[in-house]
């Protein structure tokens, strides 16, 4: 019942929002994603890591084709419901002082997105799954589309119709397997859309194979994976900064998430058979999202592709199906979106005052700004992984766990850690360090609000990175679950 | 009621009527897709309907069975409604244009 | 079956109307061809002109008329059709007893109050538009 | 196939029905003028033979021998056709009428009618109608705006008249139950009562057909379509000679038409008062054998018929010297508004009077 | 049965309502009265067959529940008449009975049993469209449109009549159950071929009626003409009313395997070529009418895949997933073409730029025109989404998944072009001709945003009505 009250609040909070206006809908969607982020926190501190499938909510919702409305949580739902609520309010809160038109509506949407990304993670239903996942893609897409940069109409199409058309895949083989299922349980259609159900089917391996590219087609859009990638640079660039947040913070984790739960366990042979050129893109993805992000002259640009080659890793992770890959991917999740949040609040940050985001009009901005100079240098320690940072133990494990799998493919993804050190060193060298440019001459410091997003961040940047057991903890029991399904079949 | 009458009828054999209504059919649709000018598109489609109509009436006789010749009487209404509305049509534009060629309408293209 | 269909009718008994139709044909083309062989023929200009009461005359004679008449005419269309929907029905009149006619009342309600409607609308307001 | 001698007979009958209506047609030119002249107390035709008998002729003799004229820009083919196609419709519709019962000469009965059809009905009111296409193509073809507009008067006129007309017939069609004229007329007579008459229990019916009768025919007061004093000669400005002459006879051969349906339909057809008595006296009383007693009534009832004819062919033209012509919309106002509702309310009288069994 | 006979007399009250000296009270009466029927006929939900005329007319849950779609689609589509109102329209009322009349066709559309009301209904529906599609009198596209429609509808018609007259030459009735025994178990042999090129022609005449390629071509050319409330009119209730006719043909008259071997592969095609052709077609499209008027002819396209994959009974699921998809097609094509009327009203322009910057000056219109675009393309949270799926899951389970495929990959395609009027109005800026908002009534403001809810509502909690046949 827990997940419902989580998944219903933001949408009843987006309707309420219609009626406050201006500087009082922004308190009231801060208000609300607050409220949000304590029912979280309560189902975390009543969460029982020993069981599976709690908080869970199973009604009819279609009953006449078998598909019902099943939602629960366990450790690794938790974890990501948990990073969804946290990150929602900063974002709220990195929006302050903005200057944005309709504001209502704006967050308004950002609400409704919280449903879709709590639905997408707690979704215990198939066709649920796939509607809280496009339902968390409409909100993203008219943020991005209607507050975002000169290029926006084009861009947020491509990204819209990318992201449509690999979930419309998904779709298909939902479908099929569908089909494939015994009658449901309150006997009225003659299948169901259970995720037990979809875990317990016996498909061929040549079935197997290609429902596997069906599914990872939708998932690989989203977090992106190499070949289908070429949307996110754009949009994250011409997105204003919440939605950019959003989309590299919460939304990337989607595509990860989704593999974890949909994907692995579902077609496990699929999976086994299509495990290397996964991994093999994956570690492309890193090397070349790294080498992109060398040569960009733009600060979003470039913390887009670093996040590219961080989800690359992610993904090498997931598809080295190991408990240690797994868990890394999990922890990873959890960092990846705190530490890509900040950069991107420091990006928009520094935009916002000087005007501009290229690289080279940049400089010398620790005299005018320490604070803002420390924030980021945390921030981005933990994007390198630098020990006692989040990142550190994410990519550790990650590593660890693709080097399990495959000594020489780990070996690889390893350059992604000395990669990430050469770029963004360099790019904290260029705008913080050297000489003061034409741009940052009047350049101030952060101010309260501005503090107040980055102080949690941090906060949490050392906390993960120093207890990560606590978190750890959480989704190991989902973890190996997912991995007892994918070896039992 | 009567068994007589098909017997009666049944002298000219049923397939001329299939064929003379083919014929009539083919006719109209071949008028239909061939002239441009909307009155004989539209006399075209009348003769259709009778063909349809001829057909009708000759499988209704030769099966003794009323319902095909009812089905003409509503042909028949329907086709004067259509009428009604046609010519209506046809002399709004008239009205508008001077003309009834089709080709001339093509402001709408396909 | 719904129509009274007589039993002693056959289809030959309308070949007689080709007797007749001949008769007519011929009747008319004796006259036609008879007026055409004994009548003069003058041809001049200005006797081919139409005749308009001596003054000349104007425009093509195919000229748009009163949307009046046409209106008429859609009007007699569908009325003419539902009245022959009538003629099987009154031939069965007594077969078809109460409930034929309380039918035909229903018919008719509905046709004269479309008619009604029409008459209303303006139709016979022959010094309007 | 059917035999010869029936379609011989028939063929015989239509002849002499075709014949006959040329004729009346032919002397209806001529009673006319006569009464016309009677009528407005002056002296009609009387140089051509005894009482101007001959005048038909003469005229028939100045139609054929006028030139035959085409206006420019007229639409030849159509031209011709216009007048032609009047004249046959006329024509056409004459032979279904019952002229009288059969005549029996031993074994073969013959009837006095050319074409004994079970829709003859129909076939008149089929065939009656399509003359107006004569008036339209005549006056459209001529190329003359007087003639396209009484041609649209006409057809107007025409084709509204024609929907009260069809709905008088139908309530006399809820009586007879049948669409063949013959059994209608034979309906109409019952032993002893020669008021079974359909005008009799269709007064109403009678007053509405006889009215649109007139307009049917484009006679006074209905003549709007060629009314000299708006439009010339109307539909027929344009035409001379034997076209011209078409279009006159076609209107006198309708006249006859009509007359003779109004009295098949409501004046009891070739029955007259008093024959069932007056056959069984022949019988009775004079020793007749049957059969010739019938045919004597027979020969006596389309005697009859042709009386009741004449009486409305006098009674038309009686009409037309004494009322005035309808102004064009009073003509249409009269049609729509008041002649369709009350065949209406006569079909709505009938069908209650014939449920509640007052008339059968 | 009762919603005949009450939208008769009603669209006959209606008409002389007309007499009034002002026509300000005809849109509410007109609402009053489909409302009263809407109700009316839902008494008869759920009440068994109930069979009129000799068994010529069945009503059952198929034809209420297809009624009812047809009935409040028009009652959600009449609030957007509110312009001829304003207008002092001098024949409005015969707009509205020509509307209720032609409803009167479409339930006889949805409830025959006999092919003859099958005809009736059709043409009872498709006189009253000729008329509106060219209600426009002096606009030469609207006069086009008409003869168009009437020209295409009237051949239409006498294709379908002759395949009519040739199955009942080789089957000897009308009755819909009747032929289909005399289908499966035919008299004589040497009757097939008759039947089989009649019911083709059938089948050619009903893909007309729903302009299904390759029988689509009149249909852009006259949405366009038709004046946009009536091409909405056009666009929903009568493509509603077709598709249960035509389902319920195929269904109930040629299920038999013999007859299937001849129509479903030729409707597979079809469905294919209109998918195919309506999708691209609607992609090169610069007038948003045109692009809806496309878009009418791809759904027909996804509604045959409902057809195609009907399976044997009007309870089905593809009955069912027609049903929702005719809805939830039904109200957002009404959203779009009200907004567009609004719009094209005051603009005086019906292409895409005529919608830039929509959503700063009218940002109900925005959001209205949005959902519905979402709808039709079909992506969740809107009732497009589940109607696809519906009618997708349909066919899989029948087998037909390389079908299911090709609408897909259709589907993707059409979401460039729904996309389009979105990005118009959220991010094209304002100029000369835009800058202006547009005047929304209130009444009309509730219209759309009843529209968008019920979308909604569609579109999350589709098991209201998903199963209910």
């Amino acid at each position: 019942m827990l997940t419902v009250i989580l998944l219903l609040w933001p949408v009843a909070a987006a309707l309420l929002l219609h009626f406050f206006k201006g500087g009082a809908a922004r308190v009231a969607a801060f208000g609300a994603a607050l409220v949000e982020l304590v029912l979280a926190v309560y189902a975390a501190l009543t969460f029982n890591v020993n069981h599976t499938g709690q908080f869970s909510f199973n009604h009819e919702w279609i009953a006449s084709a078998g598909i019902n409305f099943h939602v629960g949580m366990d450790g690794l739902s938790l974890l990501l419901v948990l990073l969804t609520t946290f990150l929602v309010p900063i974002i709220l809160l990195a929006a302050y002082r903005r200057k944005i038109e309709n504001e209502s509506v704006f967050y308004a949407l950002v609400l409704f997105m919280e449903t879709g990304l709590v639905g997408v993670f707690t979704a215990q239903d198939a066709f649920l799954f796939y509607f809280m996942w496009e339902v968390a893609l409409i909100p993203i897409y008219f943020l991005a589309g209607v507050w975002g940069g000169e290029n926006r109409a084009k861009v947020t199409f491509k990204f819209f119709l990318y992201t449509i058309v690999g979930s419309l895949f998904m779709l298909a083989a939902f479908v099929y397997l569908y089909f494939q299922t015994g009658p449901a349980a309150s006997g009225l259609a003659t299948h169901n859309s259970d995720i037990a159900s979809f875990y317990n089917l016996n498909l061929s391996v040549q079935e197997q194979s290609w429902l596997f590219w069906l599914i990872f087609a939708a998932f690989a859009v989203k977090m992106p994976i190499f070949p289908f990638h070429t949307w996110q640079p754009d949009t994250y660039t011409e997105s204003p900064a919440p939605a950019t947040m959003l989309l590299s913070g919460i939304m990337l984790k989607m595509g990860i998430y989704g593999c974890m739960r949909w994907l692995l366990p579902v077609v496990p042979s699929g999976v086994s058979q299509w495990q290397n050129l996964v991994l093999i893109l994956a570690i492309i993805g890193i090397i070349y999202g790294a080498i992109i992000a060398i040569r960009q002259q733009d600060v979003k640009r470039l913390i887009a592709y670093s996040s590219l080659s961080h989800v690359g890793l992610m993904a090498a992770g997931v598809f080295s199906l190991t408990q240690i890959g797994l868990q890394g991917a999990s922890i990873q999740m959890l960092a990846h979106g705190i530490n890509v949040v900040g950069m991107f609040f420091i990006a928009d940050a520094i935009e916002r005052r000087t005007g501009t985001r290229t690289i080279a009009d940049l400089g010398g901005l620790t005299r005018q700004a320490p604070v803002l100079t420390v924030c980021f240098l945390v921030l981005l320690l933990g994007t390198v992984a630098l020990p006692l940072t989040n990142g550190f133990v994410g990519e550790f494990l990650l590593l660890a766990g693709v080097y399990e799998y495959n000594a020489w493919m780990g070996a690889v993804a390893g350059v992604t850690i000395i990669l990430a050190a050469v770029y963004l060193l360099r790019m904290f060298q260029r705008v913080m360090l050297g000489p003061d440019s034409s741009f940052t001459a009047t350049f101030t410091d952060l101010t309260g609000a501005e503090l107040a997003v980055l102080v949690p961040l941090i906060v949490l940047v050392f906390w993960i990175g120093l207890f990560p057991n606590m978190f750890l903890h959480l989704s190991e029991g989902s973890v190996m679950n997912i991995l007892n399904e994918v070896v039992k079949r | 009621m009567d068994q007589n009458i098909p017997q009666v009828i049944q002298t000219v054999p049923l397939q001329y009527y299939v064929f003379f209504a083919t014929a009539l059919f083919s006719i109209g649709v071949v008028g239909v897709l061939t002239r441009r000018n909307a009155i004989i598109i539209f006399m075209c489609v009348e003769l259709m309907l009778n063909a349809v109509n001829v057909l009708l009436t000759a499988f209704s006789a030769y099966r003794a069975d009323p319902n095909g010749q009812i089905f003409v009487f509503f042909i028949m209404a329907v086709a004067a409604a259509e009428v009604a509305v046609g010519l209506a049509i046809i002399v709004m534009i008239y009205r508008n244009l001077q003309n009834t060629d089709v080709n001339l309408l093509n402001r709408l293209k396909f | 079956m719904l129509l009274a269909v007589p039993t002693n009718y056959q289809p030959s008994d309308f070949l007689p109307i080709i007797v007749q139709f001949v008769l007519a044909i011929a009747f008319v083309a004796f006259a036609m061809v008879v007026s055409h062989l004994v009548g003069p023929r003058r041809k001049s200009v200005v006797k081919d002109e139409a005749f308009e009461c001596g003054i000349e005359s104007v425009g093509n004679a195919r000229t748009p008329i009163s949307v009046k008449y046409f209106l008429t005419a859609i009007l007699f269309v569908l009325f003419d059709v539902e009245v022959i929907f009538m003629y099987p029905w009154a031939v069965n009149f007594r077969a078809l007893g109460q409930t034929g006619f309380i039918e035909m009342i229903v018919f008719l309600a509905l046709l004269m109050a479309g008619f009604t409607y029409v008459i209303k609308k303006g139709v016979l307001r022959w010094n309007e538009a | 196939m059917i035999e010869l001698p029936a379609l011989g007979w028939q063929s015989i009958v239509i002849f002499v029905v075709f014949a006959v209506s040329l004729l009346i047609a032919t002397y209806c030119t001529y009673a006319e003028r006569v009464i016309a002249a009677f009528l407005q107390d002056r002296v009609g035709p009387d140089r051509a033979g005894p009482y101007g008998l001959a005048q038909p002729l003469a005229d028939a003799v100045k139609m054929f021998t006028k030139e035959e004229f085409f206006p420019g820009g007229a639409n030849k083919a159509l031209f011709v056709f216009g007048p032609c196609l009047a004249m046959i419709t006329a024509l056409m519709s004459s032979a279904v009428i019952p002229f009288g019962n059969n005549l029996t000469f031993g074994n073969n009965a013959f009837f006095l009618q050319g074409i004994e059809v079970n829709i003859g009905m129909l076939w008149i009111f089929g065939v009656v109608s399509l003359g107006v296409y004569g008036v339209m193509i005549g006056g459209w073809a001529s190329n003359n705006k007087f003639s396209l507009l009484g041609a649209v008067r006409a057809a107007s006129q025409n084709i509204s008249y024609e929907l009260a007309m069809g709905m008088a017939l139908i309530a006399v069609l809820m009586m007879s139950g049948t669409l063949s004229l013959r059994e209608i007329t034979l309906q109409q007579s019952v032993a002893g009562e020669w008021h079974f008459w359909n005008i009799v229990k269709q007064p109403l019916g009678f007053i509405i057909f006889c009215v649109c009768a007139f307009a049917e025919t484009n006679r006074t007061p209905f003549d709007l379509p060629e009314c000299e004093t708006e439009l010339v000669g109307g539909y027929h400005t344009e035409y001379s000679s034997m076209k011209l002459g078409l279009y006159l006879f076609a209107e006198y051969v309708n006249i006859f038409v009509v007359s003779a349906v109004m009295s098949v339909l409501y004046f009891g057809g070739f029955n007259f008062p008093f024959q069932y008595e007056l056959r069984d006296w022949f019988v009775n009383s004079q020793g007749w054998e049957l059969t010739s007693a019938q045919n004597l009534i027979t020969i006596l009832g389309t005697l009859g018929l042709f009386a009741k004819i004449f009486g409305f062919i006098f009674f038309f033209m009686w009409i037309r010297w004494t009322l005035p012509r309808f102004r064009y919309d009073q003509l249409m106002r009269l049609g729509w508004t008041i002649l369709i509702p009350l065949a209406v309310i006569n079909i709505l009288i009938t069908g209650g009077l014939i449920l509640f069994g007052v008339i059968q | 049965m009762n919603s005949i006979i009450l939208l008769s007399v009603l669209g006959l009250g209606n008409l002389f309502l007309g007499f009034l000296r002002s026509n300000r009270l005809l849109l509410p009466a007109a609402m009053l009265m489909l409302a009263l029927v809407f109700g009316i006929n839902l008494i008869d939900w759920n009440e068994g067959a109930q069979s009129y005329f000799n068994n010529m007319l069945v009503i059952d849950n198929f034809s209420v529940a297809f009624t009812g779609v047809v009935i409040l689609t028009t009652f959600l589509l009449i609030p957007f008449s509110q312009k001829f109102v304003r207008d002092g329209e001098a024949n409005l009322a015969e707009y509205y009975s020509l509307l209720l009349f032609s409803l009167v066709g479409a339930v006889m559309m949805v409830a025959y049993n006999h092919l003859l009301i099958l005809f009736v209904g059709i043409e009872t529906l498709s006189i009253a469209m000729y008329v509106l599609a060219g209600s426009d009198k002096r606009n030469l596209r609207s006069n086009e449109a008409a003869l168009k429609y009437f020209l295409m509808g009237s051949f239409t018609t006498g294709i379908l009549l002759f395949g009519i007259a040739l199955v009942y030459g080789a089957t000897g009735t009308f009755q819909l159950s009747d032929i289909s025994f005399a289908v499966q178990n035919p008299i004589n042999d040497s009757l097939q071929p008759m039947l089989y090129i009649g019911m083709l022609l059938m089948l050619v005449g009903m893909g007309f009626k729903v302009s299904a390629a390759p029988f689509h071509f009149w249909t852009p050319d006259v949405y366009e003409g038709t004046p946009t409330f009536f091409a909405a009119f056009m666009s929903t209730v009568v493509k509603a009313a077709g598709f249960a006719a035509f389902l319920k043909l195929m269904v109930q008259v040629f299920p038999a395997a013999s007859a299937q071997g001849v129509w479903l592969p030729t409707l597979t095609a079809m469905c294919a070529l209109t998918l195919l052709l309506g999708n691209v077609g609607a992609v090169a499209q610069t007038s948003v009418k045109r692009m809806l008027a496309y878009s009418s002819v791809s759904h027909a396209g996804y509604l045959l895949i409902g057809l195609v994959a009907f399976n044997g009974q009007l309870e089905g699921a593809s009955a069912n997933a027609i049903f929702f998809y005719s809805l939830a097609y039904s109200v957002a094509t009404v959203a779009a073409f009200g907004v567009l009327k609004l719009v094209a009203d005051q603009r005086q322009r019906e292409d895409y730029n005529g919608l830039n910057g929509l959503a700063k000056t009218n940002p109900l219109l925005a959001f209205v025109m949005t959902v519905a675009m979402l709808s039709l393309a079909g992506i969740p949270l809107t009732g497009g989404f589940f109607g696809k799926f519906f009618i997708f899951s349909a066919a899989v389970e029948n087998g037909y998944i390389g079908l299911v495929v090709f609408a897909v990959v259709m589907s993707m395609v059409s979401i460039y072009y729904y996309l389009r009027p979105i990005i118009a109005m959220y991010m094209r800026e304002t100029d000369v001709t835009t800058d202006e908002p547009i005047l929304v009534s209130s009444f009309q403001s509730a219209a759309l945003f009843v529209l968008a809810l019920l979308t909604v509502v569609l579109g999350v909690l589709p098991g209201l009505i998903s199963g209910i046949l």
